[in-house]
């Protein structure tokens, strides 16, 4: 079977609405099927992989740490619109450091995170078979 | 690509986000609350240029359903759900800024 | 040609439903063929039997069911994520067993299944249009 | 009892969600209660009673005509933000003539509509006891 | 102090829900009256005693019974909408029965009943608080 | 009058359409996404005078949930659920700009 594109695009904070916990469990599920895998992050999705999340205050679960799990899937290109962490106040430094060990280059740990532009988002996009919206 | 839009400027970022996103060859559907960004507002600059280049569509069923179908901004081309299926089949993947 | 479509809102709340139901009509009347539509999040709503809409409104559960989508061993392709359709209360006759509970409440109409069955329809189909909030 | 006032405060559209059409059934059952009644309609509210809805093309009810009845039910305080018209391209005129009969004024026929400024409702609405948004 | 709520979102897919409940249990903590909680549009979802949410995490149906917020008859004053139930398919016994259908989901600690609920929640308490998307 | 937001200014328009109707004893209370328009950003000045006024709250769990308690707009006080109720009984009538 033919490998197809899969983006994900997350434009939503985690906890105020369900779509970015359901989002990566959909992500993990898709791992098992072999195909290409980018997220997008964008807009206030960016707040999803910010580093320091403690939801002991809300009673809801802190899904946060599921996300350092995507590089042992082979899910590691993660797409930071640089415009949206700007526009609020953040920066690279700000993300949580998720890695992936490249299988091709012995195994050397890698940022699986990639702070682009939106027109390099849009490039990217162009080339997917499938986006995923929530 | 098709880049489908539901919900006003005025309520959400997701037009402004679609625009800022999207590449040269890509067209927008209006659906839903989408539509009320199709008629003429403080926002229409958003979408006049592309609309000149027959790149926004709305459906007209919502545009008629919340009674802007003489308000719209030049350029816009209504279509109906059967429009809508075929903009998908012909313009290849679809993003939702939902 | 092939299309999928995934709901992620349920009935009557957002105009996903409505808007993705005359969607999927107007593609099998122009020919196309619905691979499958994929109830996620809230979506897992419009596969209960339980809705009793006023009379003079539209009766979105029984619309999809209508419309008859089935693959060719003729089971249900209108699918129900499982984890989300739990969350949310949504159950059919083994998950209503297996967790003791006395009734189900699907649609005869829709199945309920795995994450899997949305991205298998992303593979399968040419298109994949996803309706939401 | 005394009679408290009560706010309908609709900030959204009537068909992209149930809001619009749930919040007027509220209004109609409010109006048996003999309370102070008052609705604001601001941001994409205004949409709801636009003139000439058609609801034909999308399958779902087309309940503005519901507006109408709320005269009969002494319903008349209907404020349309000014300013959030003006944002949309829209005026009064392209309102519904929503009216209703003042007893205290010969059966008079009056509008109920009434676009205010931003100001004005926020002094409207500082007077209220309750404010139920939907 | 007697507080009302009123909820317009379902469980899981807005934090609604959440917020509304932990408000509730700290007013309760403080000394005050619930009057009542009053679930509208897709805030009905919360009152479903099918809802099984994953084992580690929380179960908001659960919650909200857990607080038992009862009149002095002792009637629950988890109080749902029932045109807006119906709509979105959840029935007590009696609206199964009405409606021909075969089993009911309410959760025993919800009762259903019509919009004037909401309104004398606004007229006997003195603060109404409206939790939603 | 207490006023309560709950979605970020990013996302939708409430905390504006807030602000722009609220009288001048009117305090805010940001909740769950709203609690990201308490942070210093590009929309900051928004809410930046109404904090040094001390009219700003934001929810605590939702601040930590969102791992911004080091970036908050200054003078924005915080509060637990305790708060809120606090802040409900002690300033009336309750909007929601949901």
């Amino acid at each position: 079977m033919a490998i197809k594109k899969f983006m994900y695009l997350n434009r939503r904070s985690s906890f105020g609405t369900v779509y970015a916990i359901e989002s990566l469990e959909v992500v993990l599920v898709a791992a098992a099927f072999d195909q290409d895998v980018s997220l997008a992050f964008i807009d206030d999705g960016v707040y999803q992989i910010i580093e320091g999340q403690n939801t002991n205050g809300i009673g809801m679960k802190n899904f946060s740490k599921t996300f350092h799990a995507l590089g042992d899937y082979e899910i590691n290109k993660l797409y930071v619109s640089a415009e949206s962490l700007e526009e609020r106040g953040l920066s690279a430094d700000d993300l949580m450091p998720l890695v992936y060990e490249d299988e091709d280059d012995n195994w050397v740990e890698k940022s699986s995170v990639k702070v682009v532009s939106n027109a390099e988002i849009s490039k990217i996009m162009s080339k997917q078979d499938v986006c995923f919206s929530f | 690509m098709l880049h489908t839009v539901n919900k006003s400027s005025f309520e959400r970022n997701s037009l402004k986000s679609c625009i800022n996103t999207i590449d040269d060859t890509s067209v927008i559907l209006l659906i839903e609350d989408g539509v009320i960004s199709a008629t003429k507002n403080i926002n229409s600059s958003m979408i006049a240029n592309l609309a000149n280049q027959g790149r926004v569509y709305a459906l007209q069923g919502d545009v008629e359903a919340r009674g802007v179908s003489s308000k719209l901004v030049d350029n816009i081309k209504l279509v109906d759900y059967t429009g809508f299926v075929d903009l998908v089949v012909e313009h290849g993947t679809s993003v939702s800024w939902v | 040609m092939k299309i999928s479509i995934q709901i992620n809102e349920g009935p009557y709340q957002h105009q996903a439903s409505d808007t993705a139901y005359q969607f999927a009509k107007a593609a099998i009347e122009r020919g196309h063929e619905i691979f499958r539509v994929f109830f996620y999040h809230d979506g897992v709503n419009n596969a209960s039997r339980f809705t009793i809409p006023p009379q003079d409104d539209r009766n979105i559960v029984n619309q999809w069911a209508e419309l008859g989508i089935k693959n060719a061993n003729g089971e249900p392709e209108l699918v129900v994520c499982v984890a989300a359709a739990l969350r949310r209360g949504i159950l059919d006759e083994s998950e209503a067993i297996k967790n003791g509970i006395d009734c189900n409440n699907i649609h005869p109409a829709f199945r309920i299944s795995g994450l899997g069955q949305l991205i298998e329809a992303g593979i399968q189909s040419d298109r994949l249009v996803v309706f939401g909030d």
